[in-house]
């Protein structure tokens, strides 16, 4: 039961990873592949990460991979803002 | 996971190691230089946890795929300021373009040869049984050692004196470093955003140093791993534009700077006095004088890389030298 | 002889020389100090090549504890080097 | 499972020359620096996979820092040093 829940989060996880790379090499524009990097790291990262954290040994290991989790979330998050707001400021330089 | 599929994956990572070698090294364009070196860093982790170097590549997921790329970001800062102003070199390299070629073909062919003839000597070396003097001797006396970590026994005990000289190398490098001129300017504040993921991931930061300096022990991690998770937290503060913060003020500084080779003399010496060889530990108290030296040489590290990060004296120091 | 040693330790020797032919031909401070710790890296790599014994052996730990000298020793050197270019586009803005 | 997680390394591995062909293709800085984090995502997760493939739990360690780390770089690329006029 654990196994197959375990399993179907990995996959989706994939899933979604491979979606936000083709975005980010297919889409257009630097923004709309901001967009598709997001959801590879938050999406991708979050549901292999869940998956993964079924299969541990120990909590302490689990509670790590809850932590990478969180930790990966608040960086995307933040550098998705960092590069948007760097890239819109030389748009307005030029 | 099967040997076929393994060895799909060695090809894919040793491809996309040195393609980004290459286009990081081949860019006339500064700055995608130092994009590219970062990727580079991060592969390599990768490729050193496949090898089973699982010290190595928390090493260099720290310094390699973290506090390098900053450290290079900031020049890139100095470097974009100055290009300007001075004039290039192009101008003179256009003058003599055929002797360049020449220079760059001759030197490409040397270094083609290089290749070549390591590689064949590894061949060589590959073909025999490995040579497991060394290895053998670590695991015999890793009982000894105080630790169960074989990394650390070596680093921190069967070869101290090497770890000592190294921090020494690295006290000599940042006094260089304070030399040759006042600190950077610093960073404007951060926006809401990024202050906000400050505030909790310094903490987080910390926290994990002192996790790896103790697990350093008897699993993979110790005060190089420490050092540079301490000084990414010291790193971040600077980015986030607060400079009074992340180092200790000037006399402070100076003495954990020479924390690490401090607190391995102190031991060495005092291990003298007591008529054993100079840090040659008694086994019951190995592990406990391991421990008190990775802490100082952790404070140590921690803060030359910050102050490399800085990139000399930080401004509060200077205020405090006007005597 | 172990195919995966081969093949990273041959991959470290293509490392080391493009590292070196670009610290010998760059026109940039940067990109040279660049240059050479990505030569560093393919000495790295061809040392964690030697020490690997197989998927199922513990390696080597001796030229492990080596790279991760190496690591902390070749950051440090960078930040040297980085504060000398630094200097030397400072003096020239001066003439 | 192992079956499950050595398909995920190379589902992983394909994300990641994704993000390569990016990085080198650009144009911009900020592209390049996107890919240099699906990289690094792409690195977590794989350290993640290869510490239960490879049986070396400290891998996690690795990648706890690497996620710790990630957002540095871009924080780095994008700080506006003092005295730059900024306009």
């Amino acid at each position: 039961m654990i196994n197959a829940l375990s399993s179907l989060l990995i996959l989706a996880g994939l899933f979604f990873y491979i979606a936000g790379s083709i975005g980010l090499l297919r889409l257009p524009d630097l923004y709309s592949r901001l967009h598709a990097l997001t959801k590879a790291d938050n999406l991708g990262l979050g549901l292999l990460t869940a998956g993964m954290a079924l299969q541990m040994p120990n909590l302490m290991t689990a509670l790590k991979l809850v932590i990478i989790w969180l930790a990966i979330l608040v960086a995307s998050a933040t550098s998705a803002h960092l590069i948007a707001r760097h890239a819109r400021r030389r748009e307005s330089r030029s | 996971m099967n040997s076929t599929s393994l060895l799909v994956f060695d090809g894919l990572l040793l491809v996309s190691i040195v393609s980004l070698a290459w286009a990081a090294l081949a860019s006339i364009d500064a700055r995608r230089s130092v994009i590219l070196f970062m990727a580079f860093g991060l592969v390599l982790a990768l490729a050193w946890a496949r090898l089973r170097a699982p010290d190595v590549a928390l090493a260099e997921a720290a310094i390699g795929a973290g506090l390098s790329g900053a450290l290079l970001l900031a020049a890139l800062h100095d470097h974009d300021r100055t290009a300007a102003g001075v004039g290039s070199s192009s101008t003179q390299n256009q003058t003599s373009a055929g002797l360049t070629t020449v220079i760059r073909w001759s030197v490409t062919l040397l270094c083609a040869a290089l290749a070549v003839g390591l590689g064949w000597a590894l061949v060589h070396v590959f073909d025999h049984p490995a040579n497991d003097a060394l290895a053998r001797a670590v695991a015999e006396n890793l009982d000894l050692s105080g630790v169960s970590n074989p990394v650390t026994a070596v680093l921190l005990n069967f070869r101290a004196y090497d770890t000592l000289l190294e921090l020494a190398v690295l006290l000599t490098a940042v006094l260089g470093i304070f030399a040759l001129g006042p600190a950077r300017a610093g960073y404007q504040p951060a926006g809401l955003i990024f202050d906000g993921l400050t505030r909790w991931l310094v903490p987080v930061l910390i926290l994990t140093a002192a996790y790896l300096l103790w697990v350093g022990a008897h699993a993979p991690g110790g005060a190089f791993q420490a050092g540079a998770t301490l000084a990414a937290a010291g790193v971040v503060l600077r980015l986030a534009g607060r400079h009074q913060i992340g180092l200790p003020a000037a006399r402070t500084l100076h003495i954990v700077l020479a924390a690490g080779v401090g607190m391995f003399l102190l031991v060495g010496f005092a291990l003298l006095a007591t008529g054993r060889a100079f840090l040659g530990y008694p086994p019951a108290w190995a592990g406990s004088l391991i421990l008190l030296i990775e802490t100082a040489a952790m404070l140590a590290i921690a803060a030359t890389l910050v102050s490399a990060f800085v990139g000399g004296q930080p401004e509060s120091v200077t205020i405090d030298n006007e005597e | 002889m172990l195919t995966t040693q081969l093949l990273y330790a041959l991959s470290g020797c293509v490392i080391v020389a493009l590292g070196l032919r670009s610290a010998l031909l760059h026109s940039s401070l940067l990109q040279r100090v660049l240059a050479i710790n990505v030569m560093g890296s393919g000495v790295f790599m061809i040392l964690l090549a030697v020490a690997y014994r197989g998927a199922e052996v513990a390696p080597d730990p001796v030229p492990h504890a080596l790279v991760l000298t190496g690591i902390v020793v070749a950051v440090s050197a960078t930040a040297l080097a980085l504060a000398l270019a630094r200097r030397l586009a400072a003096e020239q803005d001066d003439d | 499972m192992s079956e499950l997680l050595s398909l995920a390394t190379m589902v992983l591995m394909l994300s990641l020359l994704l993000g390569l062909l990016r990085i080198l293709r650009g144009p911009d800085a900020g592209d390049r620096m996107l890919a240099a984090q699906l990289i690094g995502t792409a690195g977590v997760g794989l350290l993640m996979l290869l510490s239960v493939l490879l049986d070396q739990p400290a891998l996690i360690d690795v990648a706890l820092i690497l996620a710790l780390l990630a957002a540095v770089a871009a924080a780095a690329f994008t700080g506006q040093q003092r005295e730059q006029r900024d306009d």
